[in-house]
């Protein structure tokens, strides 16, 4: 590397591993970004944009690897943001108590002073004005009371004014994630005109027209690696897609084509707006696709809370939920991981409401075995599993259930390979005893899996695909509004 | 015209204290007088100000269940030391408010619930408030006493203290860059904590103005009683909560309102004239203050209902 | 002349049975006033929790209400002065009795809660002249009345050193916190000759006697009924004596007469002293008879019997 | 890894401790003669704070926020209503022990309906609820101490092999709620719930169901400890309840329940029941005043809370 590159890099980071527990969400990654060029970040679910955003950003301290700004070795929020650094995050990072005003003073520790309130507000309307001309956002009000778009549009706004120096670098991750089309068009435009006067944005999108029309460079991430860096003129959207997609393994043959017997066990009508219906069959798994956040978690939250009773403890449980966010709504945190398998299942397992001890023992034994959960005594702590046991266990929760339809939440992240395919089998032989599963995944090989697929797009349901129309072509098709002809 | 919720949150406060005003003046119109107005309020000037105490303890998520042995504690100090010897006294007090700061730090390092540590604390002022005075006594300071029974032209100094209250503590909470960023903690801690700042020292900021507002509490307190004993203030503790949530604060999120909690203080200590304007049987008299605490925060219900109305518009 | 005159009590506690007892007192004899047409209105106030910040706020209602006399039992001395004061300052009149305030613009009639306590002390010295241990339960912490008892106590003791007090406890004047205490403390305590209390205590302390197995020490009671009946049970079968003092609920309506006459123009010094309501060995039996069972043994005032007191202080 | 496992059982081993360092400490100011009567003693007054503590326990087991402040008033209210119906006769006894279990039913569904239906936080629904129960206390008796049937007030305050009944009585409940946190089905409801309702729900738990029973639970509790204290003490009191309001509190935090919830602990309870008896009886025998020993009393909760540290971020 010269002096001259050096000159130029805005940010490096170079060699990078993150591990989470047993998910290594970055594994070795380099990332380049050097003055006046807009990086454009594409991969998959899951495959460590986030996480590399948060090393730069300095919130996140790399097991391995260097980090330097300017050429300049350094580490932390306070460094990064030294050197010119800021950050729109994937979810939304605003104080929702605050006004618009306030959350600008809260972002810049540089607005001091008595005026500060005028300052901020002149900020952060003027930056506005110059990336969305003609928006009608109030800048008095606080971000609860804004759209979820207007509050994306000021947290850009805030992270793009400067007080006393102009930030070098933004990072964008997936920030447009809830505009229209119009104001991701200005938010563009305007990224361009910010890195024609030398300024450099990372750019984070799964909308691929607006990546390859923007950036100059594009860099594609799998599995927490980098395995693509090239400029932007040399990627079509096909060439893109296939960079980004994980390897297609022989499969599909397995899939047999199952014949629907009788009405179906689930019909429901997600959304007041449109009457298409989400329906299930006895022994069919059904898939749900599209974009991870476009309503696939809640239409299974919906469906779940309108089938289960908040008073009455049910005897036959219709249906069991395998939650994909562990931490939010799966594991309890304080129990064995024998406790945790059986808590669905309770009834079945004691007679007279008393827990047998025995028959507990008994179905866990049968489910270590059966799903090989890596621990020497099933009465040890759920937290001394790695991620991918820990979610075995939640899988076996719902199965061991007598439930006719088990919900899945994007169930296999952090889960490895082989683990995967034990599932899978699992899945498989439970279907065609004639359980029913609804499964959100953000995974293109489990998609493929399911019989038919729902692909959901801005919380309703954009197509329905069924045996051999389950491809990744038509599954990105349908999920990208008005997007990339494929 | 499309109200914000800050907004919307004064409202329902604001018309309560009204709508109970105008039922007091109707049954007694003597109380429509400048000497009426002061004795219905100035024993909520206190009660105000420990409600803005406890506020900024909730504004970020936390609960202090200490603040009417804390209060009644400063009363103590302030009816012994801070009359005989001045300079002591002042020291005990800022030593309070510093205990008060880390208070804060030890429930943020060591991820403590302020249940808890404040339970525990609160015996812990009850008992040195005990030892300070065994038996109730004391005296107010003259200039304390001075303040609190002045009687400025026109309005009375009942009014004067909240409107005074209301509008400081809306300037340091809702408008200084301190209170912007306490809040933010309250609202998101995590993009407050990336933006660059320091969580301890913010929530220890929070708790020491907590510590001070109380102490004021205190010493306004026995400015009206003009002496104190150890159990003056014990029912503050309940009171500032109910007046935080009652004047549109919420337990966590960071969504407090001064002006909101001055007027809940105002609101609870005329519920309490109210109830005894209507001539409640004395058996019935203990349970109509549950039953009016009820009223008035099921009120809270209504207000969710409207705002969210308001939203989804 | 007071028949358009309106009179309140003020009233910061009415968790026991003395409170009860003596709401009880003033609503029967206000009652009869009000119907006979003496006053025009004696209503009752009591605060939710024993505050005096509350009382205070209840005290400036009354002022508001346009009371012509207010009538406190106070929740403490000083503390509620600023009200008391601004009462006077409308022109309104303040007696106090039981919890009195130290304001000088109101009455006070005081119990000598210092020579009940010191009472106590001379009757043992008579019974036991060869002395011996003593255990005090005292009332309620940072609580005036409790500081006074116990002093008298304390100057009995000085007086009389053949006795000595071997453990003291906290009985918040109530049964059950008595008893509890009580019992914690007795197995570390040698024979105890006799028990000190403020009132509402004796029966409690009894029971954790007898529950210890201990020998049934000389417990002063304090009018309540079941401790006399206690007593009376203990004296039938084996002679028991002890002797039972306390200040009567009742005196609330002496402080109701007070007030009326004050308004009636009469001229009535600021303190006046009641005595304490005793009960011995010889009148045990008469006073259990008359009081109210789970009550207080109680003496009630009528107007003569004011007359009577405000006239003997004069 | 059973290291592991006896981490999340080890806060209550403090509160045995402490109880024991403090009955040593007396015991031992009288050169051992207290050893048996103040055994007995403390073992007879610890059992009514088990007895509500054991309710309130549940309770907090529930997650943050969730505390029943009416446990005094409906102590009161039971055991005044009790005495009344029995009236002094001993054919009446279970009859009045039925109006003490209603009592407890009755104040419970108000609170979670003040919660449910009113949102009102827990902590001011049940403050607001005693207050009215306090209120009905005064009105059905006006504070007039009524005697327990003879047989239930000998029962209450006699042994069985050397031991108080009334700690037969809590050491039974104990069993039962012990048996219930650890066997039964509801025990793993509440347990789930405490620690994250959310996730409870979405595991098939009736969230809703599982907290109504509870507080109801804890009344029923709080209203038959009033009704054993109103026999034992020989008569219910308008303010016989007062103590056990920050009593109930302290005793299942000192015993090592999580107040984040989720984690409870019967055995826990005796420990710092038995401690907050007998601290008190130390500091009377060593002769300490009141605020001594409230200032103790504060530290030793807040020493045991940091000892027992924080809920560990879990990853
Ligand atoms: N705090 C965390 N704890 C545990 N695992 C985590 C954490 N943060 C991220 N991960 C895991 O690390 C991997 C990389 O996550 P990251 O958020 O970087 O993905 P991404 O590329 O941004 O995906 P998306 O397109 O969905 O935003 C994922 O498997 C994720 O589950
Ligand atoms: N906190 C802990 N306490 C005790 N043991 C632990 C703890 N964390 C992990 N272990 C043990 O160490 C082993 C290895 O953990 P690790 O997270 O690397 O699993 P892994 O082999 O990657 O599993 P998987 O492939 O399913 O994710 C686990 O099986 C577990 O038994
Ligand atoms: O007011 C006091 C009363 O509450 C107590 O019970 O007995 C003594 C009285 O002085
Ligand atoms: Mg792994
Ligand atoms: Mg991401």
């Amino acid at each position: 590397m010269n002096e001259i590159a050096h000159e130029q890099e805005v940010v490096a980071a170079r060699g990078v591993k993150v591990a989470f527990g047993a998910v290594r969400a970055l594994d070795g990654a380099d990332l380049v970004i050097r003055a006046g060029e807009c990086v454009g970040l594409v991969g998959h679910n899951g495959a460590g944009k986030s996480t590399i955003v948060n090393v730069i950003n300095g919130g996140l301290t790399p097991h391995e690897g260097t980090i330097s700004y300017g050429g300049e070795v350094a580490q932390g929020i306070t460094a990064s943001r030294a050197h010119g650094v800021r950050c729109v995050f994937q979810e939304l990072s605003l104080c929702p108590n605050l006004t618009v005003a306030e959350n600008a003073r809260v972002m810049h520790s540089d607005l001091t002073g008595t005026g500060w309130r005028k300052q901020a507000l002149a900020l952060v309307k003027q930056q506005l004005s110059d990336i969305f001309p003609g928006h009608t956002i109030d800048c008095e009000s606080v971000v609860e009371d804004l759209t979820i778009a207007e509050r994306q549009m000021v947290e850009i706004a805030i992270s793009f004014g400067a007080v006393a120096d102009r930030p070098r670098l933004v990072i964008l991750d997936e920030p447009t994630s809830s505009l229209d089309a119009g104001l991701a068009g200005q938010l563009m435009a305007y990224v361009r005109r910010f890195v024609e006067a030398g300024g450099s944005v990372l750019l984070i999108s799964h909308i691929l027209g607006e990546i390859l029309s923007t950036s100059n460079r594009i860099v594609v991430m799998k599995d927490g690696k980098v395995v693509a860096d090239k400029p932007a003129s040399q990627f079509q959207t096909r060439s893109l897609v296939e960079a980004m997609g994980s390897v297609v393994r022989e499969q599909g043959s397995d899939r047999t084509a199952r014949v629907r017997t009788g009405d179906a066990v689930l019909s429901k009508q997600l959304n007041p707006r449109s009457d298409s219906r989400l329906e299930a069959y006895a022994g069919e798994i059904v898939g749900l696709a599209g974009l991870g956040g476009h309503g696939q978690t809640e239409a299974l939250l919906e469906i779940y809370l309108s089938a289960n009773g908040n008073w009455w403890p049910t005897r036959e449980p219709k249906m069991a939920f395998v939650a994909g966010d562990r931490g939010l709504n799966g594991t309890f945190s304080l129990w064995s991981i024998l406790k945790n398998l059986s808590v669905s299942s309770l009834k079945a397992l004691s007679s007279r409401s008393m827990i047998s001890d025995g028959r507990e023992a008994e179905v866990g034994d049968r489910w270590r075995k059966r799903i090989e959960i890596r621990t020497p005594d099933m009465d040890n702590p759920i937290l001394s599993l790695s991620g991918g046991n820990q979610q075995k266990v939640l899988f076996a929760r719902a199965l061991v259930t007598t439930s006719k339809i088990v919900l899945m939440d994007d169930p296999m992240r952090g889960v490895d390979i082989g683990t995967k395919q034990e599932v899978y089998e699992i899945l498989r032989s439970e279907a065609s005893a004639g359980r029913t599963f609804i499964w959100y995944s953000t995974e293109m090989d489990e998609i493929r899996l399911c019989d038919r697929v729902y692909v959901f797009r801005d919380g309703a349901i954009a197509a329905e695909l069924v045996g051999e129309e389950i491809t990744e072509a038509n599954v990105l098709a349908a999920s990208f509004a008005g997007g990339v002809a494929v | 015209m499309k109200l914000s919720s800050g907004a919307i949150r004064l409202v329902i406060p604001a018309a309560s204290l009204a709508v109970l005003l105008a039922a007091v003046f109707y049954m007694q119109p003597r109380a429509m007088s400048y000497t009426g107005l002061n004795l219905l309020f100035n024993l909520a000037v206190p009660i105000a100000l420990a409600t803005i105490a406890q506020m900024l303890i909730m504004s970020v998520n936390d609960l202090d269940l200490s603040m009417g042995t804390f209060v009644s504690f400063t009363a103590c100090v302030t009816a012994t030391f801070l009359q005989s010897s001045p300079a002591i006294g002042i020291l005990i007090l800022a030593g309070a408010i510093a205990a008060y700061a880390a208070l804060g730090v030890i429930i943020h390092v060591r991820q403590l619930p302020s249940i808890v540590v404040t339970l525990g604390m609160s015996f812990v002022w009850g008992g040195l408030a005990v030892l300070l005075l065994p038996s109730p006594g004391g005296a107010a300071p003259g200039w304390v006493r001075w303040i609190m029974t002045a009687k400025p032209p026109l309005v009375p100094v009942a009014i004067v203290a909240s409107v005074i209250i209301a509008a400081s503590t809306h300037l340091l909470v809702m408008r200084s860059s301190l209170g912007v960023l306490i809040r933010g903690v309250g609202g998101n801690q995590r993009s407050v904590e990336r933006a660059g700042w320091s969580i301890v020292w913010l929530r220890a900021a929070a708790y020491a103005m907590a510590g001070f507002f109380a102490v004021l509490a205190g010493i306004a307190l026995v400015g009206l009683t003009t002496s104190a004993d150890a159990n003056i203030a014990l029912r503050y503790t309940l009171l500032s909560i109910a007046g935080v949530i009652l004047g549109g604060g919420e337990f966590v999120g960071g969504r407090v309102s001064p002006i909101g909690a001055v007027i809940g203080a105002l609101t609870l200590t005329l519920a309490g004239s109210f109830l005894s304007f209507m001539r409640i049987s004395p058996d019935w008299q203990i349970g109509a203050q549950g039953a009016i605490l009820i009223v008035v925060l099921a009120l809270r219900l209504f207000l969710n209902r409207l705002e969210k109305r308001e939203k989804n518009r | 002349e007071t028949a358009d005159k309106r009179i309140a009590l003020s009233n910061n506690y009415a968790g026991n049975s003395w409170r009860q007892a003596m709401l009880t007192s003033w609503d029967k004899i206000t009652k009869e006033a009000v119907n006979e047409g003496t006053v025009a209105a004696a209503d009752a106030f009591t605060t939710a929790e024993n505050q005096a910040t509350e009382q205070a706020a209840q005290i400036q209602n009354l002022i508001l209400q346009g009371y012509d006399a207010i009538v406190v039992n106070a929740a403490s001395p000083t503390a509620l002065n600023g009200a008391i004061k601004e009462a006077c300052d409308a022109g309104i009149v303040v007696v106090s009795f039981d919890g009195i305030v130290t304001e000088p613009c109101a009455w006070r009639i005081a119990v000598d809660f210092k020579a009940m306590g010191e009472s106590q002390i001379e009757y043992l010295a008579k019974k036991m002249p060869e002395g011996g241990n003593l255990l005090e339960i005292r009332g309620l912490a940072g609580v005036s009345v409790d500081d006074e008892i116990h002093a008298g106590i304390q100057a009995g003791v000085e007086k009389n050193p053949q006795f000595k007090i071997v453990g003291s406890v906290n009985g918040d004047w109530a049964q059950d916190v008595a008893q509890r205490a009580v019992a914690g403390i007795l197995p570390s305590l040698p024979e105890i000759a006799a028990v000190v209390t403020q009132g509402g205590d004796g029966y409690g302390a009894a029971q954790a006697f007898a529950a210890a197995n201990r020998p049934m020490p000389t417990i002063v009671m304090g009018n309540r009924e079941d401790e006399l009946r206690w007593w009376k049970e203990q004296k039938d079968a084996n002679g028991y004596e002890t002797m039972s003092v306390s200040i009567a609920p009742g005196v609330s309506t002496l402080a109701f007469w007070v007030a009326q006459q004050i308004l009636d123009g009469k001229d009535v010094k600021k303190d006046l002293t009641v005595p304490f309501l005793r009960i011995d060995q010889e009148n045990l039996e008469a006073n259990l008879e008359s009081t109210e069972k789970g009550g207080v043994a109680n003496v009630e005032y009528s107007l003569e019997d004011a007359q009577k007191v405000i006239g003997a202080d004069m | 890894m059973s290291a592991v496992r006896n981490l999340g059982s080890r806060p209550w081993i403090w509160s045995f401790a402490a109880a024991a360092i403090v009955w040593v400490a007396t015991v031992w100011f009288t050169g051992g003669s207290s050893a048996f009567g103040l055994s007995q003693a403390t073992l007879t007054f610890a059992a009514f704070s088990i007895i509500v503590g054991v309710g309130q326990m549940f309770v907090i087991t529930l997650g943050p926020g969730n505390i029943d402040l009416s446990v005094p008033a409906t102590m009161t209210l039971s055991g005044t209503l009790a005495l009344k119906v029995m009236d002094v006769q001993d054919g009446m006894i279970l009859v009045g022990l039925l109006v003490a279990v209603l009592v407890g039913v009755a104040i419970g569904i108000g609170n979670y309906a003040l919660i449910k239906l009113l949102r009102i936080p827990p902590i001011i629904a049940t403050l607001s609820m005693s207050f009215i129960v306090q209120s009905f206390a005064i009105w059905t008796n006006r504070g007039l101490r009524i005697k327990p049937p003879e047989m239930l007030s000998s029962f209450a305050t006699s042994y069985s092999f050397g031991i108080p009944n009334v700690a037969l009585i809590a050491l039974l409940i104990s069993t039962v709620a012990w048996v219930l946190l650890e066997k039964s089905i509801y025990g793993r409801w509440i347990s789930a719930i405490g620690q994250s309702s959310f996730a409870a729900r979405m595991a098939g738990i009736p969230v809703d169901g599982t907290r109504f029973v509870t507080y109801v639970l804890c009344a029923v509790l709080a209203a038959l400890c009033g009704y054993l204290l109103a026999s034992f003490s020989g008569g219910a009191a308008l303010n016989m309840g007062a103590e056990y309001l920050l009593m109930s509190i302290a005793v299942v935090v000192i015993g090592g329940t999580a107040v984040a919830g989720g984690n409870s602990n019967v055995p826990g309870i005796w420990g710092a029941s038995l401690f907050m008896f007998l601290v008190v009886s130390m500091l009377n025998t060593y002769g300490f005043g009141a605020g001594v020993r409230l200032i103790l009393t504060g530290l030793i909760i807040i020493a045991v809370i940091l000892a027992a540290g924080g809920r560990k971020a879990v990853r």
